[in-house]
């Protein structure tokens, strides 16, 4: 892996297994977002609520990538990873109710989906704030001499905070195992990055503290699976951190409050037209690996998992009231 | 004139902008978006990107420098979308802003604006839905105003940018929408004065931003019982108005401070701090305060509705104030 | 034994280092300078450069990075230089640690310890002399204690590391060189009550961290003119030991706080308003507060001494609630 | 000036009534702090003192290559700035005294001197506090269409800190006339450089921010000089902002309470025969415009103007306690 590399123009080999596994989880992700859309018209989901829509194959790839023992932090923009990760549909759409079965006991809705089995840290409405947090997680795991990854994904808008340069040095001064995986999607709300950044480079922004850095095509999920595979073995293996920048773009607004008045329809356009559900889909199909037949099978099971989820959801239970202060410390053990 | 709070303060700006050519705006998505609350909508189009500013995902450095252009002799409006994201901007709104003209010796003023979103109700949850108007009100060198009628989201903007000194403006989130009638008065606004929204005889109830509405539903509440609950809106949160609130605790001899903050530590307890120090012997009653609840907020309706100050809980600490029980 | 209190640290985290690997210490110059007060003098040698470990200045980054290794099985005492610094971490203490256990639903538990020190009285002017401990025990999830004597220094650590939420330790700067008797009981310190340095019948002092030397000051004075001061230590700010301050306030009927912090929303006003609700019947005077004047802190020594809380001034406001002149 | 430039091996040519104002300035500089370190232990002087002995070329060539009408925003250690502006010894001796006469009226002490007159923006006790601020002054010159400069000093411990990241973004972003100069004397407090940034080429890290960089050597106040006017000239043309990495040396511990037991004495004394002063005056005896009588003479004068503040310090008012709270707020005009 070199600085700067770019995704290949010949399609980089893939075991189909896990090909139609990622396909899976992309068609999954869409499914449950549209749904959500749907169900916060409805004001079934309330508070913020960011869909991924467009940008699965950087999830989904990345999350790929990780052993179920690495560790990730992520945004608020997040159902995905969660889903890549294996958590139950149910369990994140019964938080974003707000239900007791929540994956965040309803406490966190859409944008602090955790789940300690999983390892999944969070979901963080901070911009910028799980990057410290993912650099201790990675030096403790250096510290305990263990060999997990930490993932920690964020939008290109938070490249700006001071929270990403003191966790990129400090993460490259002390070679921690972190893989920073940057979700360029061009946009931060309604800024263009070229309008947020004075070097739109982000690689080259990276680089400057020393640390390895690539560049996926981000609707390509192979593309992106590979990227984050070379960068999380070679964090294993005590090399320092990786940054990854998958170039990607969201379909949708902001969040379900953006009227979306800043970019222009025919860019949305172009990118629907390299969708990454899309990409692979065609790239199988002209393999021979997929059939429309299959196609359609793995999304009626992807519809289905979003049925039973919203059932699971509209028959969970509220927290009872007087529990509301459970939790501010942790419990004595009983 | 019937009017929105978001309006009304989409007024104020426009008419700093529009007459004064120091001032300009910048912030997270203040232009090209619009304003995360739709406030400045159309500025961008109207005043240009250079006074419009779009800053990146970087608290400190655009307020701090919001603070140096102020220093340099303009106007600056920096707008923080929220107060949750004010914490990463704290150092310079401190250690800078408010300690600088003193530290100089005299030398040098801060005039700059530093507009803020604050508060819960919307269901966003933990990180989303802070209220550190106490911090910021206990910070010598700032004034901290907080808007929470139509007539004061139009008419504070100007003494805040005609103020020398830093002044910090919290706006409620759930106020934005809210509609209210603006009086011929509105351009009288002071930073310096609390305001009785409502005369009454047997209690005081001391409310800011987005608690002094339900103070006000509460009032109205009480008066369907047959008891008369003055409302203060505080309006200035640094320098208090001690003076129009002891006047009304003096001749209620009883209050109740309503206020979003967590209980301890809140700004309602420097108020009882204040009526203890000042009007103790005036007092039939503890002073009382209705505040949230000592968790992170959390998402869920319910528990979000529980853990914030209501009318009900209002009343409820009247009644039992003045020995009686809920009818 | 006597013992410094920048010695009792010093041994306390020397226990916790020798017997916990997961503990380690991390910051600004803890390492190979030696701790900024020295407290960690000799550790880089004998713990090594990963357990000892020197942090760039990047106080957002660092802090959230402690918490991050806090949630991953470490032991992590992150030392902050002074409180002035971490207004740069706020937000990841807030957001990130003190949230993080609720809003995930009970899931994940941080135990951070993150020490600083604070206070002024070295003419360090403005910056550098803040009190910000309010600011911390306002916040619900973080439990913030100050260790004002060497017993305390000695012994709220092993708990602080104990406990399985984030500690907000406050080490008073002026403390550090301050001689004590270590007692026997040292080990004994727990995380929830406050203490009663020196008991009296007449009034009940409340101090805290570098005040505590202040009330025990003026209560020697008072004692000679044969008022009988009860000095509470709070050690811990959050959460506040309300038993204790009642009984004694109960018993003396009068009392003043004495806090390092600005007046205006300090804890002093806390613990006023707590006793506004709790002990309002038993009161013979209002409860005064002896705090900082609301000034950024200037440099030269005679306005520095002016602007803090000092004995004669405690002494002062005691006099005042006793209707009392000074002699 | 390209990017990384390091000083010309052969001495640049300088005029010689600028080389011998420096040299002034550097002497008055060095006699003045040897002057407070003394009076720290007489107790005179309280508080934090931080000296800049040995890195008196940065700040005189800096300085020199300022219009009087530019803005400057220092750290808490700036009494060389301060004097080489031109502000009255006697003020800035009166302010470390905390005397009334001081030039912040004795409320800043030795780490925030003060004056508007002379546009010096302070003495900042926050590491990376200034950066923001000087890119804020820069703003408003460029916004009012101004040609003067902003010139912020900081170590290079700052560059660590989230403000030198936001900063730099938003200088270079909106191309705003803002020179950073980087004083790197190798150390903040006790901890080393390469301790505390995984890439130790400051200028590398300044580049990926698309800002235009150079390199000084600190020791030599032409070199200073020239590096700093050129990147003066720039920033007043509008080409954005310019980062000038200055490499020097404190001689002295970081404070008066610092032990200075992490440098080798060996190293302090290398850097001390590569003294600023030493080398300046060698070139111009060699080039014969200086000789050591001029030199003698130079040095009673800075000496006696050293004695005088003093004085004019010792003589100096205590502020009436009553106006404590003075100027917290701004006055009313009368
Ligand atoms: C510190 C902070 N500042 C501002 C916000 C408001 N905000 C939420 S998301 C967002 C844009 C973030 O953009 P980016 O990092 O590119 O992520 P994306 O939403 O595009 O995935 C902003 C400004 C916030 N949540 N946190
Ligand atoms: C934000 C902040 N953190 C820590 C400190 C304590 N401190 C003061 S100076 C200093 C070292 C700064 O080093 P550098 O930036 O290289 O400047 P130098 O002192 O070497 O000139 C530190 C850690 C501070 N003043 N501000
Ligand atoms: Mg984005
Ligand atoms: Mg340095």
């Amino acid at each position: 892996m070199t600085s700067h590399e770019t995704a290949a123009p010949k399609p980089v080999p893939i075991e189909t297994g896990l090909a139609l596994a990622m396909l899976r989880d992309m068609v999954r992700i869409r499914r449950f977002e549209e749904r959500c859309a749907d169900l916060y018209g409805q004001q079934k989901i309330r508070g913020f609520l960011h869909l991924y829509i467009g940008e699965e194959a950087v999830g989904v790839g990345a999350v790929h990538a990780l052993a179920t023992d690495d560790s990730i932090v992520a945004t608020y923009r997040e159902h995905g990873h969660a889903l890549a990760r294996g958590i139950a549909a149910g369990a994140i759409m019964a938080e974003m109710y707000g239900k007791l079965e929540g994956c965040s006991r309803g406490r966190g809705g859409s944008m602090h989906l955790f789940d300690a089995k999983a390892r999944l840290y969070g979901g963080n409405a901070i911009v910028g704030g799980g990057l410290p947090l993912a650099t201790g997680l990675a030096l403790a795991e250096k510290m305990q001499g263990g060999r997990r990854a930490t993932a920690v994904f964020f939008g290109e808008g938070a490249v700006a905070e001071g929270a990403f340069h003191e966790s990129m040095n400090l993460a490259a001064l002390w070679k921690l195992p972190v893989v920073f995986f940057c979700e360029n999607n061009l946009y931060a709300m309604g800024t263009a990055l070229a309008r947020s950044e004075s070097q739109t480079d982000l690689c080259a922004k990276a680089a400057s503290y020393d640390v390895t850095t690539a560049r996926a095509d981000g609707m390509d999920v192979v593309a992106c699976y590979e990227a984050a595979r070379d960068a999380v073995n070679r964090v294993r293996d005590g090399a320092g951190p990786v940054f990854v920048e998958f170039q990607t773009y969201r379909y949708r607004a902001h969040s379900m409050f953006d009227p979306d008045l800043y970019r222009d329809k025919a860019e949305i356009e172009a990118w629907k037209k390299n969708g990454p559900i899309h990409n692979l889909t065609n790239r199988l199909k002209s393999e021979g690996k997929l059939t429309e037949q299959t196609f359609l099978a793995i999304d009626a099971e992807a519809q289905r998992e979003v049925d039973l989820a919203v059932a699971f959801a509209e028959e969970g239970t509220w927290e009872s009231v007087d529990d509301l202060a459970r939790d501010v410390h942790t419990q004595a053990a009983p | 004139m019937k009017i929105t709070y978001r309006e009304a303060l989409r007024q104020a700006l426009h008419d700093a902008l529009a007459c004064d050519p120091r001032v300009f705006l910048m912030g997270e998505d203040v232009g090209k978006y619009g304003g995360s609350y739709a406030v400045s909508k159309g500025f961008f189009e109207e005043f240009g990107p250079e006074r419009i500013r779009d800053a990146p995902l970087s608290e400190l450095g655009f307020v701090g420098a919001g603070i140096g252009a102020a220093l340099g002799g303009m106007r600056p409006i920096v707008e923080v979308m929220t107060v949750n994201f004010s914490l990463l901007a704290l150092d310079q709104i401190v250690n800078t802003a408010a300690l600088y003209r003193h530290m100089s010796g005299g030398q040098f003023s801060v005039p700059v604006v530093i507009r803020m979103s604050t508060g819960a109700g919307r269901q966003l949850a933990a990180q989303h839905s802070h209220s550190f108007e106490n911090w910021y009100a206990h910070v010598p060198g700032l004034t901290v105003i907080a808007p929470a009628t139509v007539d004061d989201a139009r008419g504070m903007l100007a003494p805040a940018l005609a103020s020398p000194d830093p002044v910090i403006v919290f706006e409620h989130a759930m106020l934005y929408p809210m509609e209210g009638e603006l009086s011929p008065n509105w351009a009288k606004a002071d930073l310096c004065s609390a305001r009785v929204l409502r005369p009454g005889g047997d209690v005081t109830l001391i409310a800011y931003g987005g608690t002094v509405w339900k103070a006000m539903a509460a009032a109205e509440r009480l008066a369907s019982q047959g008891i008369g609950a003055e409302v203060i809106d505080l309006r200035v949160l640094r320098p208090l108005d001690d003076a129009t609130i002891m006047a009304s605790v003096r001749r209620t001899r009883r209050a109740v401070i309503v206020d979003e903050g967590w209980r301890s530590g809140s700004l309602a307890a420097e108020i009882m701090a204040r009526i203890m120090e000042q009007a103790f012997y005036d007092l039939d009653a503890p002073v009382a305060r209705v505040c949230s609840a000592e968790v992170p907020m959390p998402y869920a309706k319910h528990l979000e509705e529980a853990a914030l100050p209501q009318p009900e809980s209002v009343v409820a600490a009247v009644l039992q104030l003045l020995g009686k029980t809920a009818q």
